[in-house]
Order: structure tokens, then sequence, then C-alpha cells
């Protein structure tokens, strides 16, 4: 009923919020919304018994799907940091001007829904319907309120996503037809024994449809455009929620059901996840652009996660869990800071900028701690992740590690680069006006960089929140 | 002493928060004092913890679990022995006098910054204790990286100057170079022995559970780290560079502490070493080639900070030859000794330039020794203690290296030697241009020129006392000494396989360094104190002054090829060749639009012609029964 | 050889000279004649093969009114060679070759077919093609098309209706 | 009369119909050669109809096999006559409106 | 047998009551309220109340799933009436007639439904093509009309005259015209060249009659030509009434066309996809476009055919209705708009969102996009193919790739619509309408969500 709840919720908001007209009202409704679900799922987090976060329903009978909602440790966690991720993306853009903002409320909490709906579903049609349920008004959202080139971005990242996830449907049928069960359900799912030169192929169209999603290099390429047109909120959403999609899909729905295929495809998998973590964060070195250097960022971070899944170990996949929680966290900070520049001096460039520090000094400090935490510096929650993704990586490959880790390295490069070109130096004619952030934007910094130290300093909630997963998995 | 442990990063932990938050509000006095009593506190507890462990009560305290996950459990765990006491003493008395100092250096700072940069140096404070303290080598890598934010940001704490932040960032990043290293060491253990506990890793069995590869591959890896950290050939370039900082930090963390992580590091995992010929033998060369290079460039350097700072590369260079040829007591007693006299000649260096307005040039300064008296003796002493002068504490900590050098390999302790020399040289070069002569800056300086207040006097009394008697702890057998060092870390250190010298080859030994030493000195002296070296250098002088165009170099190998890669990927690659794949698709798709909508003619008879065609080829296809279908099947 | 067998070759070799004609006729009158002898050699056909009724209905239908029809339509809109000018030669070309190789696919597999091979056609055994015979099949088991075919002519009539009128 | 006979006059009928189709521009002489394939089926059918007949004849004298076949003749007849009905009258509203019966000029749709 | 006799008298009906009344609006009542009296009619056969019983002998075979096809049809040209037909009164001064017309056309399609004779396959579609032909060229002013009537009409018959052939080979060999639409489908017979040959030549015609390429020349210059209106009925309704003649003929005959059928179907697939796909993606006017489009659709439904099973008819009923209701209600949308061309939806989500909301929906449903009933209408046809044989697999790939590019053409609609700046001009919209269009749009999500209430009423 819980994990019902949590879908309900943001749909009717998301339903009433196309009626309001007034822009306010909607706004403040939308974030009312968002608290309630965030409250919903911090219930189901703590307090809420197992039976709580099941829900079954009959939907098709004829065809072996039914509405099935299930949360387990990951899902629970990736909920919650959707749950969290809405308000504080709300409260963060709350003085952002947007025409027909009761549309743009809307399509917002209707993300809200597909985003939960992706992580609850226990039933592969379901969680296909919810897979594109959270594209579509993502689409809308980038196209209507984006920068100047978001009609052929955003179109780009539909198709090519849309795309994927054709693809993953002709996998989805092919599977369905090879299980002897005739059903949909993710228990039998698991149970397929796939095998032969076919299973391959599937395997493939899969992580096909999770890699654009994801983004792993070579599908990236939509990224960083659609980050970069996308308005800010909508870009906190899709780099903070929505790619974790597919790096959660790959942990829920690849690697259990194609455990052979996975194991003989991760050689290839892996060179590619550690070459686009390589190729990315150069490319970020040379990245003048604000949106596009995070964009870029979160792919090197991406790729890491992406090949330590298949790096096939527990250690390496506890990274990834935890990474999935805390890059959200910390790609939305950056996205705070960046949307809350872009907004008051009009530039995203990083060569037009400097000197913020002087004029805002708590918007400096909370942005290196943000920055710092992109390049996992301990005590901050990156570095829980990645330790023991690099640990699980290595544990598979001692190379693949020793070249992923380069990224380490030229992180470090290009992020204190951001820093010091955006913040430090002498103030110019751009910046010489720039004023201290606001109380909204401020606060709601604060309270993600105490999440970031606190889950920095004490991982251990997460671990035992995402561990019968992870059993799950393992024990298949 | 449980209840102990925790109190000593506690108390820096709090007054980096309450600095950091309070610094809008606080008054400067209030600033000074918390940032200094936390330390002063630490201190405080850190000698208590100190005379427990002299009593031989040594103890892990765990707290909580940082990471445990199904088949890794990484306790967040504190672990007080021998050496770690012995550098808690270091970090929080050094820091302690350091912080004491700076309440007067920094004084001319708004409260803001004054709040922020006391809150840094708590914070660095903090972290190098994590890095101590930490019982397994995670925590030591958090202390690991928090030092290096630290640092960063300390060197870049006067961020509106770009060449400043240049030199944190590249400070930093250089220092992850090595961190990758430390890392990749962590988890090979933990791949290895599925933990990273001290106490577990530092046993025989553990040690025979690895294998001779995986021993020499852990050792050089973290010797990776520790090159980064403790600027080593050839990731040393940022330490000369860190001196944008105010010196303060400098002398706490480009000199005293951070830089010796490295060197503890190394020490820590001594058991590990010794394990490894090649991997010593390669601590060994490093440190001694590091040694031996920063000598050479710090000959001809003008900047009071920088010839300092490649002193202490260079130091640091033969606390690692020490590490490599097994004498880690000796290079952990040179990490103190230098501690208190490096420490002493850069607040020294610190208080002429405060007395010189911020002027670092030697070549402006001369004759400072009427004006600075304190500041002159002081800085003497640490010269003198530096150059390895009997029985200064620098005589002993260098003395017991080099012997450890000669057991191992008399080439290494001749090149030694001759480093020696050169320092003894460069040093005198430096004290005979400041000090000595006449005054060559201009008449305002002179006007103002005066001697620094006592919270920095003071410091500099203290550090240069115990740069005079520090060497005490460690006299060698040889002179009649008991070691007390040696034994007092005995239980943690290895006992060094000496290959007994004889008492007159060491006697000759010392002789000889130390009557080089002299000589180069009475050499400096001479040469610098009436006519310095003013002109601009040539010939190789030129290149020593250039720091033999390492910079250039890296730049012109590492960095631009780098940095053209990256622009190559971004325009290129990205551009042209992956995005150009994904929209020459969406082109390939309306080019074809456009042809094969050339088909629709418009012409019925065209139209049927096509029909008529495709009927012929299905029944072609058809005959048969699909003789293509057939064809294509066989 | 037999008189029917003759007649056979004859009306053959008149159908195919004749729709031939048809093609090669530059003047729509003329081709409009040929086809009408195309009809009668073929309800000559019928008759050798004792369809009495669909020779007859084929040529007061076919030869008779519709063909009647198009005379007019030809006559109507005036046309004369002049008005249509030459296809492209090679298009011209396409369509004989590929009509051509759709010929010889066709009659060298259907030569070739089990089904008929040795079947003959007695010509004048059967009464099928009887009037009497296909009448009482046609308002007895094909009761249903034959009603349903007054529903095509009456769209056929509205269309007719709806086309040609001026409005 | 083998029935091969006449399955290749109707086919050659029917071909000479298509290649007509193909060749003319004149929109009423391609649709007479469409009458032209459709009379060939006829032919075709009549005579599987008789070839049908004569099968069963020599078992069943009473028999009435194959006379579907000569229905469906009667039947395309049917057809045809209304198809011509339709056809002439677009052919005439085309020439009233273009007065040109060439398909070659129907070439506004395109593309 | 309900639905060919009603629809036939209310085809008579019509025709009158052109001469009864001049007034358009009351012709365009009387023929929403006879489509509902067939309705009534066909939904009284349908559930066994009232029959109209004649001895077919064995012309005709009524079985659940033609009845059923029949039903949704008959309702979806029930709302094509009830949306367009204000637009198709207007078209020309014989409005009763059109209506007439397209009442002989369902008389057609309720043939195409339940022939079991290869006659009343030949005379269905000939009942449902004359009047085509005629619809076609009804705007007789217009040149595009007439050039687009006489090229359906030319080509059409020889299309016809290609299926004769066929069918007469077919009996040539067989000695009868039945088909037997209960005989147990792929249970191969040794059939020789005749038959194989005949069911190829139909088949090549039922190809053309469905627009699948090679045989799709006609359907963009006709759909194009054709007043917007009559397009509409033909491209979902017409077309859908193709596939049933096609799979009525093929459910029980595709094993008699040998391995052929296994090759030549893949190829009659990715040449439909690639043809009505990629060409619709240069086209600059929405008709146009929605031409290549239903090409582009026919292709996905013609995977119901590789499949031949219970999935695929049940996904071929759901593709007549997603298909057809969002057509319709594209094409009553586009009737609206006062230019056709991409440029001229610009901005329409400003002036008429309601309109806009309901266009996406269709569109998206087109696309097949989860949640409208679009996808589940791909997903049968697909699903269908693949249970037939796994092996299909690549198939399925190649046609989703082509899904993924008909997404271009879709969303260039959506984009003019709420992306773009513009005064989209449109002409006046009744409240009746944009109900109708709501009731559409709903439609397409609810079926989009439970494709299976669709299924419960066949089957219950």
């Amino acid at each position: 009923m819980i994990s019902l709840l949590l879908i309900l919720i943001p749909l009717l908001g998301g339903l009433i919020t196309f009626v309001l007209k007034d822009a306010k009202t909607a706004k403040n409704f939308a974030l009312a919304v968002s608290l309630v679900t965030l409250a919903v799922s911090v219930f189901s987090v703590s307090g809420a018994a197992a039976s709580q976060l099941q829900y079954d329903a009959a939907w098709l009978p004829t065809f072996g799907s039914r509405f099935t909602l299930q949360l387990d440790g990951m899902g629970k966690m990736l909920t919650l940091l959707t749950a969290i991720s809405f308000p504080v993306v709300f409260i963060a853009t709350y003085n952002n001007e947007y025409k027909n903002a009761h549309q743009f409320f809307a399509l917002m909490l209707l993300t809200q829904t597909g985003l939960t709906g992706v992580f609850a579903a226990a039933d592969v049609l379901l969680f296909y319907f919810f897979w594109e349920l959270a594209l579509i008004p993502v689409y809308f959202l980038a196209s209507i309120w984006g920068g100047e080139k978001r009609i052929q971005v955003t179109f780009k990242f539909f198709v090519y996503t849309f795309l994927g996830s054709l693809l993953m449907l002709a996998g989805i049928v092919y599977m369905y037809y090879h299980n002897p069960e005739q059903s949909f359900a993710l228990s039998s799912f698991y149970k397929i024994q796939l095998t032969g030169a076919k299973s391959g192929l599937v395997f493939w169209l899969f992580f096909i449809a999770f890699a654009i999603k994801m983004p792993v290099f070579p599908f990236h390429t939509w990224q960083p455009d659609a980050y970069e047109q996308s308005p800010t909120a909508v870009t906190m959403i899709l780099s903070g929620v929505m790619v974790k999609m597919g790096v959660f899909a790959v942990i829920r729905w690849l690697i259990p059901v194609f455990p052979q295929n996975a194991a003989h495809f991760s050689n290839i998998i892996i060179i590619l996840s550690v070459t686009g973590m390589l190729y990315a964060s150069f490319i970020a070195i040379k990245q003048d652009d604000l949106k596009r250097l995070i964009a870029y960022s979160s792919i090197a971070h991406i790729g890491l996660m992406c090949a330590a899944i298949f790096a096939n170990n527990t250690t390496g996949l506890n990274g990834v869990m935890i990474q999935m929680f805390n890059h959200g966290i910390n790609v939305i900070g950056l996205w705070i800071v960046a949307n809350a520049i872009e907004q008051q001096l009009g530039t995203r460039k990083i060569s037009a900028l400097g000197g913020l520090a002087q004029k805002a000094p708590t918007l400096a400090i909370l942005l290196v701690v943000l920055a710092f935490a992109n390049i996992a510096l301990p005590l901050t929650n990156a570095f829980i992740g990645e330790f023991l993704m690099f640990n699980g990586l290595f544990t598979y490959n001692v190379w693949a590690a020793a070249i992923a880790g380069v990224s380490i390295i030229l992180g470090a490069v290009y992020t204190l680069n951001m820093v010091q070109k955006v913040f430090y130096g002498n103030t110019n004619t751009v910046t010489e006006n720039a004023v201290e952030i606001s109380g909204n934007v401020k606060w709601i910094l604060i309270v993600l960089v105490l999440l970031i130290i606190i889950l920095g300093v004490y991982p251990q909630p997460v671990f035992n929140l995402t561990g019968d997963t992870i059993k799950t998995i393992f024990n298949k | 002493m449980n209840q102990l442990v925790y109190l000593v990063p506690l108390f820096p932990l709090l007054g980096f928060l309450i600095n950091g938050l309070g610094r809008k509000s606080l008054s400067k006095s209030m600033i000074g004092t918390i940032g200094s009593g936390a330390i002063l506190a630490s201190f405080v507890v850190s000698l208590m913890l100190f005379f427990q462990v002299k009593n031989g009560a040594v103890a892990t305290v765990n707290y909580f679990n940082f990471i445990n996950v199904q088949n890794l459990t990484i306790p967040f765990a504190f672990q007080v022995d021998q050496l770690s006491s012995l550098f808690l003493l270091i970090i929080t008395g050094v820091g302690f006098l350091i912080h004491l100092y700076s309440t007067a250096y920094m004084h001319e700072e708004e409260p803001q910054h004054f709040g922020r940069y006391f809150a840094y140096l708590n914070l660095f404070v903090f972290s190098m204790l994590l890095l101590v303290m930490g019982a397994n080598y995670v925590i030591m890598f958090i202390g690991w990286e928090g030092v290096g934010l630290c640092s960063y940001l300390l060197i870049g704490f006067w961020f509106k100057n770009d060449n400043y932040n240049y030199a944190a960032k590249k400070a930093f990043i250089m220092n992850r170079i090595g961190d990758l290293g430390f890392l990749l060491a962590i988890f090979w253990i933990i791949a290895k022995l599925g933990t990273v506990n001290y106490a577990d890793v530092f046993t025989n069995d553990s040690i025979q559970k690895l294998s001779s590869t995986d021993i020499t591959a852990i050792t050089i890896l973290l010797f990776v780290g520790a090159m980064g950290k403790s600027a080593q050939i050839p990731l040393y370039t940022w330490l000369p560079d860190a001196m944008a900082g105010p010196t303060p930090v400098s002398a706490l963390i480009h000199a005293a502490t951070m830089v010796t992580a490295g060197i503890y590091m190394i020490a820590r995992s001594n058991l590990l070493y010794s394990a490894s010929e090649v991997a010593q033998n390669l601590v060994a060369i490093i440190g001694l080639a590091t040694a031996l290079f920063s000598a050479t460039i710090a000959l001809k350097q003008n900047d009071i900070k920088k010839v300092l700072a490649y002193s202490t590369v260079s130091q640091l260079g033969y606390m690692f030859l020490g590490l490599g040829v097994g004498a880690y007591t000796g290079a952990v007693f040179h990490v103190m000794t230098h501690a208190f006299f490096k420490a002493l000649l850069f607040l020294g260096a610190g208080s002429v330039i405060h007395a010189m307005h911020h002027e670092q040039d030697i070549r402006k300064m001369g004759g400072l020794k009427k004006h600075l008296p304190i500041t002159h003796i002081t800085f003497l002493l640490g010269c003198i203690a530096i150059s390895g002068i009997p029985p200064f504490s620098g005589f002993f900590s260098k003395d017991e290296i080099l012997a450890a050098a000669f057991a191992h390999n008399p080439i290494y302790w001749g090149l030694g030697v001759a480093g020696a020399a050169m320092t003894a040289f460069y040093m005198f070069r430096l004290y005979a241009t400041t000090f000595l002569g006449t005054f060559r800056g201009t008449q305002d300086q002179e006007h103002h020129l005066h001697e620094s207040p006592s919270a920095m006097t003071i410091p500099l009394i203290v550090l240069a006392v115990l740069s005079v008697i520090g060497g005490f702890v460690g006299v060698p057998e040889v002179l009649g000494g008991h070691h007390a060092l040696h034994e007092f870390l005995s239980p943690v250190l290895v006992t060094e396989q000496h290959h007994e010298i004889a008492h007159q080859t060491e006697y000759m030994l010392m002789g000889i360094s130390v009557a080089i030493a002299a000589i180069a000195i009475i050499f400096a002296i001479n040469k610098f104190s009436k006519k310095p070296d003013l002109q601009d250098a040539q010939g190789l002088g030129k290149t020593l002054e250039n720091k033999w165009y390492i910079d250039e170099l890296y730049d012109a190998v590492i960095v631009n090829p780098l940095n053209n890669l990256a622009g190559f990927f971004k325009n290129v690659v990205e551009k042209s060749g992956i995005d150009g794949i994904v929209n020459g698709v969406g082109r390939l798709v309306s080019y074809s639009s456009r042809q094969i909508r050339l088909i629709q003619s418009g012409q019925v008879g065209g139209y049927i012609l096509f029909m008529v065609m495709a009927i012929v080829v299905i029944v072609l296809i058809w005959v048969n029964d699909g003789f293509i279908y057939k064809l294509f099947t066989k | 050889m037999s008189a029917t067998q003759i007649l056979f070759w004859i009306l053959s070799v008149v159908a195919l000279f004749s729709a031939i004609m048809v093609l090669l006729s530059k003047n729509p009158v003329h081709s409009v004649l040929w086809l009408i002898a195309v009809f009668f050699s073929i309800s000559g056909h019928y008759i050798l093969l004792n369809a009495q009724f669909l020779a007859i209905v084929n040529m007061i239908v076919y030869a008779g009114a519709i063909m009647v029809l198009f005379l007019f339509v030809v006559m109507l809109m005036n046309l004369n060679k002049e008005t249509e000018p030459q296809k492209n030669l090679w298009l011209k070309l396409a369509g004989v070759v590929s009509g051509g190789c759709l010929l010889m696919i066709l009659v060298s597999l259907i030569r070739q077919a089990s089904e008929v091979t040795n079947k003959q056609v007695l010509l004048k055994d059967g009464n099928i093609g009887l009037i009497k015979n296909l009448g009482k099949a046609l308002f007895s088991d094909y009761v249903v098309p034959f009603e349903i075919s007054s529903v095509l002519f009456l769209s056929a009539m509205i269309g007719a209706v709806v086309i040609g009128k001026k409005n | 009369m083998p029935i091969q006979y006449y399955i290749v006059l109707s086919l050659a009928l029917f071909c000479i119909g298509i290649v007509g189709v193909l060749t003319r521009r004149n929109a009423i002489i391609i649709f007479m050669c469409i009458e032209l394939m459709l009379n060939a089926v006829n032919l075709l059918l009549v005579a599987f109809s008789k070839m049908h007949h004569n099968t069963v004849l020599a078992a069943d004298k009473a028999t009435q096999a194959g006379i579907e076949g000569q229905l469906f003749v009667f039947f395309i007849m049917v057809v045809a006559a209304a198809e011509v009905s339709v056809g002439l009258a677009i052919i005439v509203m085309m020439f009233r409106n273009t007065h040109s019966v060439d398909v070659n000029f129907l070439n506004r749709l395109k593309n | 047998m309900n639905s060919i006799i009603v629809s036939a008298l209310m085809g008579m009906v019509m025709m009158f009551s052109g001469i009864v009344t001049n007034s358009k609006q009351s012709i365009k009542n009387i023929a929403i309220a006879a489509m509902a009296v067939l309705l009534v009619a066909h939904l009284a056969d349908a559930n066994d109340i009232f029959k109209i019983n004649i001895n077919v002998h064995g012309m005709l075979n009524f079985n659940r799933f033609g009845m059923y096809f029949t039903t949704l049809v008959i309702g979806a040209t029930l709302l094509y009436t009830i949306i367009s037909g204000d637009e198709v009164v207007k078209v020309g001064a014989n409005s009763a007639d059109y209506f007439a017309l397209i009442f002989f056309v369902l008389t057609g399609v309720s043939i195409l439904a339940s022939y079991n004779n290869l006659l009343m396959l030949f005379l269905g579609i000939e009942i449902l093509t004359i009047p085509l032909f005629v619809l076609t060229g009804s705007d007789k002013k217009n040149l595009k009309s007439n050039e687009a009537s006489l090229k359906y009409f030319l080509m059409g018959s020889f299309s016809t005259g290609i299926m004769l052939m066929g069918i007469a080979l077919y009996y040539g060999a067989s000695g009868n015209f039945n088909i037997d639409v209960n005989r147990v489908a792929n249970e191969p017979v040794n059939s020789g060249i005749l038959i194989p040959l005949g069911l190829l030549l139909m088949f090549i015609a039922l190809a053309f009659k469905v627009s699948a390429a090679p045989f799709h020349f006609w359907t963009p210059d006709v759909y194009d030509g054709a007043p917007t209106v009559f397009t509409s009925f033909m491209a979902t309704i017409v077309k859908a009434a193709g596939f049933i003649a096609f799979i009525r003929l093929f459910e029980s005959r595709s094993a008699d066309m040998g391995v052929s059928w296994t090759i030549l179907m893949p190829v009659i697939i990715i040449a439909t996809l690639l043809v009505g796909n990629v060409t619709a993606v240069f086209q600059q006017s929405v008709k146009r476009m929605l031409a290549y489009s239903s090409i582009a659709q026919a292709g996905f439904m013609l995977f119901a055919l590789v499949g031949l099973n219970d999935v695929a008819k049940e996904g071929l009923l759901l593709y007549t209705v997603a298909y057809s209701i969002a057509t319709i209600g594209i094409f009553s949308i586009l009737l609206k708009m006062k230019d056709y061309t991409f440029e001229g939806y610009n901005g329409l989500a400003k002036t008429q969102p309601l309109l806009a909301f309901a266009n996406t929906v269709f569109l998206l449903s087109l696309a097949g996009i989860p949640l409208t009933a679009g996808f589940f209408a791909k997903y049968y046809v697909l699903a269908a193919a693949l249970k037939q044989d796994t092996s299909i697999l690549w198939l399925v790939i190649v046609a989703l790739v082509f899904a993924a590019i008909s997404a271009y053409y879709y969303f260039k609609v959506i984009q003019a619509m709420y992306f773009k700046d513009g005064e989209a001009a449109v002409s006046e919209i009744k409240p009746s309408f944009k109900l109708t269009l709501l009731l559409l749009a709903a439609i397409i999500i609810i079926v989009g969500i439970f494709p299976t209430v669709v299924f419960n009423w066949f089957y219950f």
C-alpha cells in the first residue's frame, strides 16, 4: 500500500496541478505534494513492514502481467532519493519564473510518478511502462522550458532513449516467450534460463537500453546537450535521479536475469565504461560551460558505477548502491549552484566568471564541499561509494582499476579548475555585482552538504538498507 | 587511556567548527585563542597518551564500523602506539607553536579570513591526527586526503591571486596522483588479505599469505602515495610552489607535518617493506636522488621560502633514503628533528618576511642581523641544525641515516654526504645573504624594520631550543648514548639489520661529513656575507635557478599532450566522431528520405512498372519453393 | 486436326493479334475496335468451350455495351493520335521487358504444374455452360453474391452520378 | 484440347494487357488494357471450369462440377461493368478539368 | 449477416434522404442515427439477440473474430461520422450520397470480415473500393482530387486484375473457391504450383489494398489528393478491412505458400517500414506525412500476418482500435487547420490547448508510446510474431528501430504545437467537437492502460 501511495500521490498531485491556474498556488501545491511523498517515503524506509511495501493487483490477466509493486532495499533507497530530490529541486528553484507554471509543476510531478514506478515495479511490463512514463514528461519539460536549441537537443535525447527502450521491449517479449511460466513477474523472470547465441543478443538489447539511459560511453552524446538545454530543475532530476534508472535497471533486470551473459560480456562493458570515464573526464577538463562540465563529470561517475556492477562482486555492488544515492545528492547540489549562478549572472561560461568567493562566500564554501564530494574526498559521501566500487573493480581486474583510477586525478583537475575559475581570483565585470544566494537555496544546500558529510562519515544505514537486494542477487 | 584517545582529534575538530561557523561573529583574539587552545589541549592529551605508551600501554580503539559490507569491514578505529604517539607529539606540539605564531603573523587579515585561516589550520591538524592515529589504512587515507585538502585550501588561502590558486591546484592534483597509488595498494591488500587493519596486516601470518609479487606491488604502490605527499621525484614540483600559502602554513604543512606523512606511512608499513628488497632499493634510490636533485636547485634560489622548500624536499629525500636502507628509526628521528628546525627556519623566514612587508627575495635583504636579533639567532641555530653540525639535532638524525646508508652501500653514503654539503652551503648562503652584509632594500622598508611580536618570537625560541637539544633523544651508541628513541620505537619498527660498522669507521664517517659541512658553511659565509650573488645566473646556474626546467619539461611532456588530447577528444572525437555518428544516422535517414521519396514520381506508369517488377521478383523468390531462401540457407 | 482444333488456333491467333494491335494502334478509336475484336474471339472460345451463356453475355455486355461506352467516350473527347505523344522509349522497353518476363515466368511455371499435366478440356461435352444450369446455380447457391452485387451496382450508380453530375 | 494451351493463351493475353498498361499514356487505353486482363482471366476460368467438369464427368454424367468457374466469370463481368461506369466517369471528369487523358500529366501529387 | 444487410439498407436510406431533405445538418444527423442503428443491429447479431438468418451456402462464415472486428469498424465509423460528419457534408453537393457510399463501404467491410469464398472476397473488395474511387474524386473542381481518383482507379483495377488471375489459378488447381476458414492453420497440403502461385498473386493484390511496399505507390498520392475527410476514412477503416481480408485468407492458407511465406513476409515488412517511415521524415505537409505514416503502420500490422495466431488476431483488433481512432482524431484536427504544413501547427497549444493535447495523445499512440493504445497494438503484433517463431527476433528489432524513426515525424507535429511560436489558424471549433475529441483521447488512454477491455468484450 505504501508503495502504491508513493506513486499515487505525485500522480494525483500532478493531475490536480494541471488544473491550478495560478503560478504561485501551483508551485506551493507541488511542493506540498512532494513533501508529503517524502514523508511517506521516509516512513517506507524507516518503519514500514514488508507487507506494506508490496502491492499487487490484476492488470492484464490474459497476458501474465500484473500490477505488482514491491520495494526492496534498493527500491526503498531510490524512491527515497526520488522523494528527496523533488522537494529539494522545488525549493532550490523556488525563485525561478516559469511561464505556464502549473503545467511545469504538473509535469514534474508526473515525472516523479514515473521514476518512483520504475524503482518499485516488480513486473517487467509495468517497469517498461513507468520507464517510458518517466521519459515523456521530461521531454515536454525540457522542450518547452529549455534553452535555445532545446527542440533538437531534447528530441535527440528522446529518440535516443526511446530507441533504447524499444530494443528493450523486443528483449522483453523475447524473454516472455522463453518463460515457461508465461509471466512478466520479476520472480519468474529470475527463473528463466536463457541459453544459446540468442541470449547474448537479448542481453545486449537490454543493456543498450540501460546504457543509453545511464549513459555509458559511447551512448552518451545526448546527455551533455540535454543537460545544457534543459531548465535546471529538469536537469537536476535528469542527472540526479533519472540516470539512476539505468544503473538500477542493470542491477534489477539485467544482472540477475542474464548472469552468464553478464559474466561473459563483462570485459567489453568494463572496457567501455572505463574508456568512458577517462574520455568524459578529459572532455570535462576542456569544458567552458558549467552545465556541460557537470554533465561530463556525471558521465565519468556513471561509467564507474557501470564498471563496478559488471565487476560482479558484492563489494563493488555495495559501492554502486550507495553511490547511486550519493551521486544523486551531490549532483543535484552542483546543479543548484550552477542554477544559482546562472539565475543571478545570466551566464554559465566558466571563463566569464571569477571571484565569486568574495561576493558570495557562503555559496563558495558550499560549492567547495560539493566539489570535493564530486571528486570523492574521504568523509564526503562519494568516497564510500567510489572506494568500494574501485575496490570491486580491482578485484575484477587490477589494470581496469588502475586505469579507471586515473579519472580520480582527472576529476580533481576539472573540478578544481571549475572552482578556481568561478570562485577564486578577482571579480570581473560580470561578477562585480554578484550577491550572496537567497535563503532557500542556502538552506537547501546546507541540508545537502550535511547529508554529504553524515553519509560520508556514517554510511552504514544505506548498506543496511540495500543489503537484502545484494543478497538476492548474489544468492541467485 | 581509551577514553582519552578520541579527545586528541576532537579538539581540533571542535576548533574547526567553532572558528569556521563563527568566523564572522567571533573576535580575532577569540578565534586565535580557540584555534591555538584546541591544539594545546590536544597536545596535552597527546602528552598524556605518550607517557602511557611509554609505560607500555598500547591501544587500538574501535568506535564504529565505517564501512561494513558483506566481505569487507573497515572499522573507524584509532591506534595509539609508539609510532603514532610520537607523531602526535610532533604534530600537536609543533602545530601549537605555529598556531601561536600565526595569531600574530596573520593579524592583518580581516576577522572573517582570520577565522577561516584558523579553521583551516585546525582542520589540517585534525586530518593529520586522523592520518597518524588511524588503526587501518583507510582511516589513514582519510587523513591523507584530508591534509591534501587543507593544504589546497591553505595554499590558496589568498584566493584572489590566481598564481596561488594554480599552486594550490597543482599541489592537490599531484597529491592525487600519489593517492591513486595508495588507493591501489589498499585495494591490493584488501584483495589478498580481506582487511586493512594494521593489527591484521602486520602479522607474520599475513605476510606469509602474500606472495613476493604482492608485497613488492603493495609496497611500491604505497610508495607512490608517499612520493606524492612527501614530494619525491617525480612528484615533488608542487611543494616549492606551495610556498604561495601563508608562511606559518608552509612551516606547519610543507615542512613539519604533512609532508612527513609519507615517511610515517612507510615506517608504519615497515614490516612489508622489509620483506621486499626491490621496494626498499627503489625507496632508497628515489630518496637519494631527490635529496641531491633538490639540493642542487636550492643552491640558486633567491626566494627565501623557495630555498627552504627545496631544502625540505631534499631532507625528505634523506628520510626516504633512511627508510630505504632500513633505518626506520633514523628516518622517524629525522622527521622529528626536521620538524623542529625546519619549522623554526620557516617561522624565522616568516618573521623576516613580516618585517620586510612581504618581501621574499633575499637579494633585497641583507644585514637584518641587527634589526631582528631574536629571529637572527634562532635562524642561525636552525641553519646549523640542518647542516648537521654536532651536537645540534640535525647531526644525530642525519648521521644515523648516513651510517645506515654506508652499511647498505657506501656509494649512497658518498652521495648523501655530498647532498649534506650542499645543504650546508645553501642554508648558509641564505643565512649570509639575508642576515649579514648590508641592507639592500628600500629606505622605506628599512625604516619599518622591527623585531616581531612575542607571539612570534616565543615559538621561535622554543623551536630553537628543541632544534639544539632535540637530537639527544637519539644519541647513537658509538657516541656513548643509548638511543632512547630507538628503544622506544622498537616494538613497532623492525630492528634494523645493520651490518655492524666498526666504531672507527663510524667516527671517520661522522668526521668526514661534519668536516665537509663545516667547510661548506665557512665557504658560504665568506662568499655571500660581503658580496651576495645578485646577478642573474648564467649557464648551469641559470638552469639551477630555473629548477632544471622540470616544470617546463612536465608541461611539454605530460600536461600539454594531455591537454591537447582532451581538446582533441572534445572537438574532434566527441563532436565529429561519436556525436557525428549519432547525428549522422539522423542525417542519413533524412537523406534517404529525400532520395526514396523520388521513387514516388507521380507517374502511374512508373508505379505500375514497379509493381510488375516487384511481382516478377517475388515470383522469382518463390519459384522452386524459394530458391533464394535456399541460397541463403545452404 | 479436327475442326474445333483449327478453330481454336484461328481464334487464338486472332485474339493475340488483335490484343497486340490494341497496344500498337496510335488512334484510340482503332484500339477500341481491336479490343472488340479480341472480345469477339474470346466469345468464340467460349462457344468452343460450350459456354454459350457466357459467350452471349460477353458479346452483349462487353463488346456491345462496355466497348460502345468506351467508343462514345473516345469520340466525345475527340482524341486522335496527335494527342498522345510518345512515351519515353526506355520506359516502354522496360514495360515490355517486365511484361515479357512475367509471361515467361508464369508460363514456364504453370506448364510444368502437376495439377494440369495431361488434363484435357473436352470441348463439346458437358452442359454446365447452359443458361438453365447456370441460372439454377445462380439463384440457389449463389444467391448471396448475386444479391450483394446489387449493392455494387448501386454504389457504382451513385458513384457515376456523383462524379458525372455537374454542380 | 490440353488445358495448357488455354493457360498459355490467357496468360499471353493477360501479359499483353499488362504491357499495354505499362506502355500507353492514354488513360482510356490503359483502362481498356485492364479490361483485356480481366477477359484473359475470364477465359482461363472458363477453361478451368471445363477441365474440372471433364474430370468428374466420366464418373457422374449429371454432374454440375465446374459451374462455379463460369458463375465467377459472370460476376467478373458484372463487376467490370460497374467498374467501367465509374472509371469512365472519372476519366471524363478529369478530361473536363484538364482537357487531357494523358496519365503523364497526372503529376501534381508526388514525392 | 445483420451488418451486411442493414448497412446496405442504410446506404439506400441515405440515398433517399438526399431527396427528402437538403439540409446538410439533418443529413449528417440522419447518417449518425443510421450508423447507430447499424451498430445496434450488428451488436444484436453478435450477441445472438436478433439475427437475420439466410442460407449463405458456405459463401460467408461468421466467426467471433470477424463479428468483433466488424463491431469495432462500425464503432469507429460511428465516431468518425460524429466527429467529421460536418466536414463530409461540406465536400460537395451530394452529401447524402457520400454517406450512402460510406455505408456501402461498410457492407464491403462486413463481407470481408466474414467471407468464406473467393467470390465473396472479390465482391467485397470491389464493393469496398468502387465507392472509394468516387469519394476520392468527390472534390470535383480540385485537380488533385481528380488526379488521385484516376490514379487510384487505374491502379486499383490493375490490382483487381492481378487478384483475379490469382483466383483463377487457385481455382484451376482446387476446383472451387472455398477458402475454408475453419481449416486448421498451417497444415501443409501438397499444393503443387498453382495454388501457391494463385495465393501469391492474391497476396500481392491484398498487399496493394493494405498499401504494403512495393505496392504502396498509390497510397501517398491518393491520400494526399482525396478530400481530407475521406482520407481519414480510407486510411483507417478501409485499411483495417484490408487487413481483415488478408488475415482471413492467409490464416488458413499461409502454409500452402510454402517456405516462401517465411522469406516473403520479412522482405515485404522491411520494405514497407522503410518506405513508410523514411519517406515520411521529409514530408512538409502533415496530410502527406500521415499518408506515409499509414504505410508505416501497415508495416507493423503485417506482423500479425507473420504471427497468424490468437495473439496476432488480438493484436490486429487492438491495432484497428488504436490506429483507427488515433488517425480519425488526427485527421479531424487536421481538418480544422487552415494550413496543412507542419508550420501551420505552430503554437496550437497556446490557442487551442485541448486540441493540441488530444492531438498529442493521438500522435503518441501512433508512435507507440506506452500509456496509449498504440503501444499495446504494436506490442501485440510483435509479440504474435515472436510467439510464432522466436527466431524472428531480428525482424522485430528492425521494426522497432523504424518505430524510433517514426517518432521523428510524429514528434515534429508535437514540437510545432508546443514548442514553436506561432499563431495556428483554425476554423471554428464547436464544443461538441471538443467533447468527441476528448472521448477519442480517453479511449486511446484507457485502452493504453487496460488493453484487455477490448478483448474481454470480445471473449465474454
